[in-house]
């Protein structure tokens, strides 16, 4: 449990960075987990393909709300292209603690939301997690990895 | 708000009947509270499927053979088995689907696509499920209709006045409302708003998915017209549920298109079966329903009454409980007026991180929306922690649930 | 017609995997041959749904609890043994319904509702299960679209020249066919058909409640946009079936209203989960599902080729048998271009009397118009007696048959 | 078997009685078992409240076919009274063969199609065979009777 709602985390939870919204965002985003119903907005200025301002809104459990507090703090200043790349286990990994599959759409949300205004490739809509070729492909390069070839 | 007895301290159907409740979570045994999303399975329902599909399984209706005529025995007898639990005047009047979600869309497609026109209403409440919610925003959108609510008041009760007000206001020509809250545990006293609609010449469904398991319920002293309701709420198998009418299925036009529910077919036209046939279109559940039969000879045996009453007594004891817990903050109405449910939220903890703890500590209750999201804005919270209780609860279990409760406390520093 | 080998006399899978083989029927072996209607369980399906109730079972997708991520978790699972038995794409293009008749029905009323206008047709054929029939009627009936038919040969194949011709002349939205008949077993060149029906920009739903279960189906190499079929003829659970859809799915409307498939509610409007969820609304039939996937590991372990393989062997067997019964007619294709399935007419002994003697020997075939009653106008018969091979049938079933219409030539002193 | 395909159904079923219709017939009925496609129709000329001529025609099963052609020939000259008083059990009595559930609906069809003609109280529809009131009231007086009382 502590792993899980370590200090940080609850700090984030109540003390959320960057927490509010822009007047005249470049981009804004918005979008709510169906199987929850948290919900995250997130607001940017860019510049020269970099952020310059980043803010967001939201209401939820501690997980997507520090999730997205935390992954605010870690884009500032970033390029669009850095943003592009960021993947789903970068955010795990940013959070630091064990989440478990249930919880995991709710530390991905930010991530989502920010991915659908920056037209990144993780929309948690279909083809994103669950396209069999893209795991047959991945599996099959694990075994060639794996088995030393 | 009376004390817990000792007596009603324990469960009020052997706990050793549900293989599930002997497993553990996280090292800690079981608290399971989270039966009014979906009950856990006696053996004795368990055992029904399976003997029946090792033994006497077989497509039904169709078959000129020992298997499919004992098959059909079989589903067909479980079908009685639910017409007098609710106390139906005829076998016919009971339409399997698959849960209530169905069964309300079929009203909704059947009744409502050939009786609503352009500027009718439909009354519903503030208090209901999607489920009853969601089929008649389309259907109002496909035929013109209009939705109106009964609104709900701070204590969680459906406000009686402005439903007058609003059978007369709006003319309503079918009032759809749950017969028990799944969030508030509110049981609005339909039999009163079913004479009431009727006087102004409305129908009435009831969204029975929590009452049914949970009350005795009767159709004909409650005089309703529709009522559905799911099997897996009720110590029965998931994919089946039940559309209950007492007339209108006769006139109503067919919903799903298919096998079984058919008289004649020819290219161009078709003419549909007797009832409920008419309205069982393809190959049906037909395991889930022998295994709902067996359910309901289950709880038949416990008595509706003594569920409720024992429902009931958690209940209070539940409220107690978490009257205890600094911070907490529970909905709806008081023990003697609700069924066995209790929602609440506890300081500034999400529900969803409550419930994670909770789990943690063996216990598994609900958190979420509950498929109320208007019940949601109504009261401002966008989530509640939801325990809900039956008859293998045990005043044990609540003790967990409260000693988790105040574990979440110190983990988030309350 | 190829003469049966020796070692395919056998069963495919082992008989002892199915507890119901071994039973009796009037003193006398059960010999199932009704698996086109419902198939039989081997245990490793029952067990899995066992065991999944005893250990796991919670409602899925909204419980923050361990028991809702280990049922969500083998729901979803289950999902994706589907998705790759079919060689789809994306796990989500997969949709559970009830059976084969809800899928069809899903996409006549969400996407015939969406898509057809007055004087659009839809294209079926005189082969076509009820369940392909009357979901169309009933949507053409809605929306003003006009149904026309790929006529049926006098051998039991589609006229594939009407059907080249019918393309062009009424230009179809959609052709819906069988991808095998349930009555002659006729295995429609539908490769072919679909990539015809695209030239003229028609969408192509296959019905494979019959090839699913029995032959090896791979969409992709197909190329169709919809695909129905149903867990209980796979040696699955009833109450669940499945609708793939490629893509069309994202653009159309939901079809049933309610929990899970929505995204947002409020008191007059909604907003949609994602595919596949928005066409699930409801509780859904979680165990079945479950079930479905132990039946996929099943047949894909026994390998659909081998199925396919086996199934032929036994239907090239039984048509030689059958042609040395006197006044027997057989009605379809030749051995080669059929299914495991024959259905027959015995002198003028009614099918439902052929059925109940052959009962009487511990037979069991079904008898009637096998919900495909305009193709039994189309041949002048009132019903057929139909028998139905699978994994689990021998050639000692077939001559059991066989052993059983000479007995009925004597009762009825043909 | 012999017991259901005794030598009289077969000739019943093969040399149906009163088999064809009427010109102009005072009642016609006719119906379908949609559990099987069975199919009676029956044509009746009355006058004074009896039967003065019969036919029937349709196609099904032996039972279904030869119970038709049985019926017909026990109502040859019955009153209409008569008819509406004739229950399922009757006609089973009738036939003189051990009928199972599944082929009771075949049995039963032409009673069926004979009282939707004459408004007799055997419809096969519901409240017919599926009331639980009834039931449950032939269920006390079965048991009052048993009781002695
Ligand atoms: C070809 C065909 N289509 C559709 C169906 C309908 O299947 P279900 O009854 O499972 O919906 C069947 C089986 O009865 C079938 O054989
Ligand atoms: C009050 C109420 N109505 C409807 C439903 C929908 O039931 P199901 O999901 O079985 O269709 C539920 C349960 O989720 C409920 O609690």
């Amino acid at each position: 449990m502590d792993d899980l709602y370590r200090q940080y985390i609850l700090d984030h939870y109540r003390e959320p960075r960057n927490h509010g919204s822009l007047e005249q965002p470049d981009i804004h985003a918005a979008d709510t987990n169906p199987l929850c119903g948290d919900r995250i907005a997130i607001d940017l200025n860019v510049r020269d393909g970099r952020v310059t301002e980043v803010r967001f809104n939201g209401r939820g459990c501690a997980i997507s709300q520090a999730s997205a507090s935390m992954l605010t703090e870690k884009i500032e200043d970033a390029t669009l292209d850095e943003l592009r790349a960021l993947t789903p286990q970068d955010v795990l990994d940013m959070l630091g603690v064990e989440i478990g599959p249930a919880r995991q759409r709710c530390a991905l949300l930010s991530l989502r939301v920010l991915h659908q205004g920056i037209g990144g490739p993780y929309t948690g809509r279909m083809d994103d997690d669950d396209d069999l070729d893209d795991e047959a492909a991945a599996q099959a390069l694990k075994e060639r990895d794996s088995s030393g070839v | 708000m009376k004390t817990l007895e000792p007596s009603m301290l324990a469960a009020l159907a052997p706990r050793e009947d549900f293989p599930i409740l002997a497993r553990e979570v996280h090292g800690k045994p079981l608290v399971y509270l989270d039966s009014a999303a979906s009950a856990q399975k006696p053996r004795q329902v368990l055992e029904a499927m399976e003997n029946f599909q090792r033994t006497s399984y077989a497509n039904i209706h169709r078959g000129a053979y020992t298997l499919s005529e004992e098959a059909t025995a079989a589903y067909e007898g479980a079908r009685k088995k639910v017409a007098r639990f609710i106390n139906a005047r005829n076998v016919r009047e009971v339409v399997w689907t698959r849960n209530t979600t169905e069964s309300i869309n079929l009203v909704a497609n059947s009744w409502g696509g050939a009786n609503l026109k352009v500027g009718d209403v439909v009354l519903l409440s503030e208090i209901e499920h999607h489920s009853n919610i969601v089929p008649w925003q389309l259907i109002a959108a496909r035929t013109g209709a209009r939705l109106a609510y009964i609104p709900v008041t701070d204590g969680g009760e459906l406000d009686q006045e402005a439903y007058a007000r609003l059978l007369e206001t709006e003319r309503p020509k079918l009032v759809a409302v749950t017969q028990m809250s799944n969030v508030l545990g509110t049981l609005p006293p339909v039999r009163e708003m079913i004479a009431q609609a009727h006087a102004v010449g409305a129908l009435v469904l009831l969204d029975g998915a929590q009452s049914v398991p949970h009350l005795p319920v009767d159709v004909r002293a409650l005089d309703c017209d529709f009522l559905a309701f799911s099997g897996h709420k009720m110590l029965g198998p998931s994919g089946i549920g039940v559309l209950w009418a007492r007339r209108e299925l006769e006139a109503m036009p067919p919903f799903l298109g298919g096998g079984d529910m058919i008289r004649e077919v020819s290219l161009h036209s078709s003419t549909w079966n007797d009832l409920p046939w008419k309205f069982e279109a393809g190959t049906p559940a037909i395991t889930e329903a022998v295994g709902l039969g067996a359910a309901v000879d289950y709880l038949s045996a416990l008595g509706m009454e003594q569920v409720h009453a024992h429902e009931q007594a958690l209940t209070a004891y539940a409220l107690e409980r978490l009257a205890a817990v600094p911070d907490l903050t529970v909905y709806g109405p008081p023990a003697e007026r609700r069924g066995g449910v209790c929602s609440f939220t506890l300081g500034d903890i999400h529900a969803h991180d409550l419930a994670t703890i909770l789990d943690n500590a063996g216990v598994a209750v609900r958190a979420g929306h509950h498929c109320a999201q208007p019940l949601m804005e109504r009261y401002h919270i966008p989530a509640t922690a939801r325990a809900s209780f039956y008859v293998y609860t045990t005043a044990a279990e609540i003790d967990a649930l409260a000693e988790g409760l105040m574990q979440a406390r110190e983990i988030f520093a309350l």
